[in-house]
């Protein structure tokens, strides 16, 4: 089976791409966990707009998107010119960029699951731990956070998802570099500009199926343990 | 039918909307145009999209669609041109078109460029450092984008100190300033050509002769393309 | 000790309850719906009374005057909910010692005792997913108990458990109560329960309280018939331990004079005791009678006679200073010619007083 | 009517029951975590077992042999869960007549009478959220009532409502079970409950069935004490209602030659009835006592007496060929000279015989 | 305030994409409904590979959607050939073809929010609705659906932001026809192409951004008086 012999180019962009979704979930779902909760059990002026913001990559096309973070976050916009001058941190053009372009495009599809989840915690069972003494940051670690971790792995694979396909946002902010920010979705676009690209965007299409199938499957596995953990009933 | 489709490259965005509104007061007859980006057009004229006349941002997608049938092969003809240039932002010095010229343009910022295999601008713009000697430098210092406009927006805001981009792009961008050319003679004649589909309706050989008109070509210029007259 | 003083509502419910009590247990006693678990939450801080003042052991949990309102895991109540609230989650041994790991409590009884007494040592690495109705409760019982309580709050917490059990776990309430000087508020609907465990009765109706105090005189007031329940009605008489018959296992009871006998179960000479006598045990003789397995028989006069609707009358006598309550038929009554005044032999027998009939003595307010 | 073999088990606990019972109302009994709501649920079709059979009234359920399992929906069973189970988003109203929209069944009580007994009708048009804990249970009987069930699973239905309320339910379930001639199978743990109203008794025991058979022969047996509970022992005696004393209130009812007196309460002259008659209320004299408020003095002859543990002894003796049953302490019986074999009079208080202690006598099987 | 007095074009971008989205929603939301609820509650063999279809258009690049679907749904695709012969239906370079692109694009983020959902039903509801003789069907649509209503929200709310966001899937699928197919986020695409287009894509952004508001802040009130509704607590 030559043809699923992966050439280097490929295992880059695949490991690129891995790189990318790892570190998309690793930042964005901390993030989104606060986010979600703030937005399911809170009620503050900022409300709606906080909503808003969360959604707002969704709505706008990707592209759109993507510039507002060149704006923002590139080598001369406020922000990229505040990190990079405090942190020496920089976005512009590599692969933590592309990393960034696909956590804000997932985020929407990350914190959605994840406050459903937290709005179905039965409030009586923090109102328990509450008697037994437990402090909100306890009780929201032991009892509100566990019991939302289905919601969590439903955003993650929603988000981990999204960080694979993500191409507008992030070929608009960090460019199409191979081997920096030319993750397998922006490979594969490469490969659809040209006549003679198909059978190379054939090839990567089932790379990417294939990537996604496999996480799907994990996170299947992973939903029926928690089931089995969450106690719906024992062993 | 009073109602021609235009399906064209998105870089021609703004001259093909002035020539389709003098076309309309002219002839009476309206025409659409759907932007996007060249493969993806000639793949819906492929898939049997509605489109009267294709004008594409290179050739190669226009011999695909010829391979295919899905043009009228005659009525294929160039109908601009376009020159590459390379911008910095506004008040950017001229630059010497060799590699100190460029090293010192660039610091350790990128060159952004449309990208280089899939957009015909990178494509063309490839070519041309190559035959200048300057691609194995800059290849490495690349930005390639998604397409020219995003490049040359890089350029103006001044995340890249130096965008390669269409002339006819810069042109008409007061933030960034030319600050070299590429000789034509460094890359392949840079064409837009025009066709009509297969099934193109009655009027859109007119559309497709006025596009190659005085007034048309009048508005390419404006719009900082190349006249045509020598080129066919 | 014990001071709620509560107004609010929840939903379109109004509550406007105020009760006090000593140490010991305090029963909530009411038909359902009449706001008992809702009181519980207003003292556990789950729901916030719109004003009042609730104050256990001479700490203010809440005051609207002052606008202090502790929240409700700085309580330091132990609840027992009605409807359980186990941690779906977590192990029913991480339930029971989440105030420890969670709360940073310190219980000062060891699990093991705990979860002997509740029998639920087999249950210890489940999920409360699969327990019973029962051992569900249970669990939650052992949370709160080990949860270092300043006040236990026990929501109908032996609803579904059976006589054995609760003859387990009710002492040992008691014991917890008295040993930590835990006070401890116990919604029930059983008034042998009630009876038998708490020191004060509130009588909970339609969100307010009906009337509250000491056990003996709750149960020994008339006009509370309806609330209380008829077939229930009886009487209390305190006595001191004052012999113990090992071979028959009698302990002789003076009453003030005049000596019963019951069963020893775990009295110690010299104790003081209550005993909880149903008037449905009590037969009244003209003369102390012979050859009858009844042993108890003590001297006294009828204070007065009240003809319930159907066949019975209720006969209050004094004995000794102390009142006992009897049930008979209106028609047993009128052929013995009872009337106020008379003297007469009212006859108990040992087998009512049980266990269960036998309630703690009034304790001495226990300094938290 | 009601023939259950059921062999499984859930989790890691084995069920292996099997029991019957003609028509009425059939009690388990058990207790916590002994099997009781997995055996309902097994036969309610929520739990399939291994193997077994479970036929209702001549339909057949489950049989493993002919791979018969008729799913829940089908089997017409009114199922009141031990945890209510209320819809939460549909109203009170909406519950309790699921059943019709949902489900075309057709109840044959109105909806008013069940609401009205239930005492529910304020609640109509809330959500189950904000109901108190007795008042989700009334509500989820309601909506079993009314689901025109061919059988009527409870579980524990009434544990968390006072005596008020379910001394006008019970009587309730007894009418529906004997009119509509629907088969009741009741979870309890409170022996009262079941004696009044069960004329099964089914003892279960982890996860089988330790004995079952009529109430009154397990009240009789000795051997179930520990699972019956000893404070409970007590007999059924059956009898005929001979008279009635309007003026006093009572009913004279024929023991079989001897006649006894109870409170007149809805009975009818003519009226086969059975008395539940507990062992503590049985006092035990040489000769007929004069002067004494004890109406009924039964002439008897003891057949057994053996002591138990602690102070009583039990003494079983024979009424015109029935069973009667007496709780002393030992120290009376030994006082009194009680050998198997001697004559005595068994005196029983006629308030000890209250509406609770009666149950309905032995149906006929009723036609399906 | 003249620059919040929309254009022609723009109303009517705005007016199509609106149509796109509620036509998506329209279609999309039952069929997420039926798939989430096979997902959640059936286990059976094909099970991993429609939980990997329905999420296949996230990982893949839009534009690899949107080229699939011209593939197939084009006027000489296999189903578009069908379903312009048998139905007279045809998806091609219209605005039904803009909510078809939409909708599969948008379909994994209904179905998970929905999934879950119906995952957090406590079965137990469903075997009380059977023991009172409810059917499958009646059951569902009185019991597990209604319960399910704020995960179906949640979809929704997912789902048309991503059917106003939409743009690669579209624009390679039906293309950028005013008018026809040229929403609001092709729209401010083709503003971006012109040198003299930001302020033109500045209006749209606000556009978009006032709509999907206006959405968000709708289905909160919504989310709102279904809490109360499904009982958390009476009025
Ligand atoms: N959110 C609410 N909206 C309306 N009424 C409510 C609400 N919460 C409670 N109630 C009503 O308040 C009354 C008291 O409820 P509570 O739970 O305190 O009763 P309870 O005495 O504990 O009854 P039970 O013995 O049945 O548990 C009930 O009639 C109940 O319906
Ligand atoms: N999924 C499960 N896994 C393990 N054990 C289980 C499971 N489900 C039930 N059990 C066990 O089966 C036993 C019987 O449970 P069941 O609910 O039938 O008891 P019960 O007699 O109704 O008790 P109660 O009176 O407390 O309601 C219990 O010990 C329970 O823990
Ligand atoms: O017009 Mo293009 O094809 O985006 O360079
Ligand atoms: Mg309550
Ligand atoms: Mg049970």
């Amino acid at each position: 089976m030559d043809q699923f012999h992966l050439q280097p180019h490929e295992w880059e962009a695949l490991a690129l791409t891995l790189r990318v979704g790892a570190a998309t979930l690793a930042v964005a779902i901390p993030l989104a966990i606060a986010v979600a909760y703030i937005l399911a059990r809170f009620r503050f002026p900022g409300h709606g707009t906080l909503n808003a913001v969360v959604h707002m990559p969704l709505v706008l096309p990707p592209v759109v998107t993507g510039y507002l973070l060149l704006l923002a976050f590139g080598p001369k916009g406020p922000v990229g010119v505040f990190l990079q001058n405090t942190f020496g941190i920089s976005f512009a053009f590599n692969w933590t960029g592309a990393a960034l372009a696909a956590g804000i495009m997932a985020f929407p599809l990350i914190v959605r699951p994840i406050r459903l989840a937290f709005e179905a915690v039965d409030p009586k069972l923090e109102e328990a731990a509450a008697s037994l003494g437990a402090r909100k940051l306890v009780t929201f670690v032991v009892i509100s956070l566990p019991l939302a971790l289905p919601g969590i792995l439903s955003g993650a694979i929603l988000g981990f998802a999204k960080a694979m396909g993500e191409f507008g946002a992030t070929i608009t902010f960090v460019s199409n570099i191979p081997g920096e920010t030319r993750t397998l979705a922006l490979a594969l676009y490469t490969a659809t500009q040209t006549p003679e690209g198909d059978p190379i965007a054939f090839r990567l299409t089932i790379i990417a199926a294939i990537v996604a199938f496999g996480a799907l499957f994990a996170s299947e596995i992973m939903a029926r343990r928690l089931k089995r953990r969450l106690g719906a009933s024992d062993a | 039918q009073d109602r021609l489709t235009v399906f064209a490259a998105a870089s021609l965005t703004n001259a093909l909307e002035a020539i389709g509104t003098a076309f309309e007061e002219e002839t009476g007859m309206q025409v659409l145009f759907s932007f996007a980006g060249t493969s993806a057009l000639a793949r819906q004229i492929e898939a049997g999209a509605p489109a009267d006349v294709f004008v594409s941002a290179d050739e190669i997608w226009m011999d695909y669609l010829r391979e295919r049938q899905a043009v009228v092969p005659e009525s294929i003809k160039a109908i601009a041109g376009n020159g590459l240039v390379f911008v910095g932002p506004a008040g950017s010095e001229p630059l010497d078109l060799d590699v100190g010229g460029i090293s010192d343009a660039l610091g350790r910022g990128r060159l952004a460029i449309a990208d280089t295999e899939t957009v015909p601008a990178g494509r063309y713009g490839k070519a041309a450092l190559t035959s200048l000697g300057l691609w194995a430098y800059v290849q490495k210092r690349l930005a390639p984008m998604e397409n020219v406009r995003v490049a040359l927006a890089a350029a103006t805001r001044g995340d890249t100190p130096l965008a390669l981009v269409y002339a006819s792009d810069a042109s008409v961008e007061p933030g960034v300033d030319v600050v070299a050319k590429l000789p034509a003679e460094s890359h392949q004649a840079i064409r837009y050509p025009a066709a009509l589909t297969q099934h193109a309706a009655e009027g859109a050989d007119a559309f497709l002769a006025y596009l190659s008109s005085a007034a048309a070509q009048r508005i390419f210029e404006e719009s900082g393309f190349a006249m045509l007259q020598d080129s066919q | 000790m014990l001071e709620v003083e509560v107004k609010g509502s929840v939903g379109g419910f109004h509550i406007d309850a105020a009760f006090a009590s000593e140490a010991g247990v305090t029963a909530l006693f009411g038909q359902s719906g009449a706001g008992k678990s809702t009181i519980t939450n207003m003292i556990a801080g789950l729901v916030t009374p719109a004003s009042g003042r609730i104050v256990v052991d001479g700490q203010i949990l809440f005051d609207s005057a002052s606008s202090l309102n502790l929240p409700a895991r700085d309580r330091r109540i132990g609840h027992v909910f009605q409807d359980a609230r186990l941690f779906p989650h977590l192990s029913v041994r991480n339930n029971l010692t989440f105030a420890h790991w969670a709360g940073r409590r310190h219980p000062k009884r060891p699990l093991a005792e705990v979860v002997e007494l509740l029998g639920i040592s087999h249950l210890l690495d489940r999920k409360p997913g699969g327990l019973s109705g029962g051992e569900k409760q249970r669990v939650a019982i052992g949370r709160a108990l080990l949860s270092d309580p300043r006040l236990l709050l026990m929501d109908e917490p032996l609803a579904s458990l059976d006589q054995a059990r609760k003859s387990d776990i009710l002492p040992y309430l008691d014991r917890v109560g008295e040993d930590a000087g835990i006070p401890i508020v116990y919604v029930s609907h059983a008034l042998e329960e009630v009876a038998r465990l708490s020191q004060t009765l509130v009588i909970v109706s339609q969100g307010s309280v009906l009337a509250f105090g000491p056990v003996a005189d709750m149960l020994a007031r008339t006009d509370l018939g309806r609330a209380t329940g008829r077939h229930e009605a009886s009487a209390l008489l305190s006595g001191k331990v004052v012999a113990i018959d090992k071979h028959w296992g009698l302990a002789s009871i003076d009453m003030g004079g005049q000596i019963i006998q019951v069963p020893a179960l775990d009295t110690a000479i010299g104790e003081d005791i209550r005993l909880r006598i149903r008037a449905r045990d009590v037969a009244i003789a003209l003369g102390r009678p012979e050859g009858l397995s009844i042993r108890n028989a003590l001297h006294g006069t009828i204070k007065s006679i009240t003809d319930e609707t159907g066949p019975y009358t209720e006969i209050l006598s004094a004995v000794d200073g102390q009142l006992l309550r009897a049930r008979l038929t209106r028609a047993s009554a009128a052929d013995l010619g009872l009337v106020p005044g008379k003297a007469v032999t009212l006859l108990i027998k040992s087998v009512a007083i049980d266990r269960r009939q036998r309630t703690p003595a009034p304790r001495k307010s226990a300094q938290g």
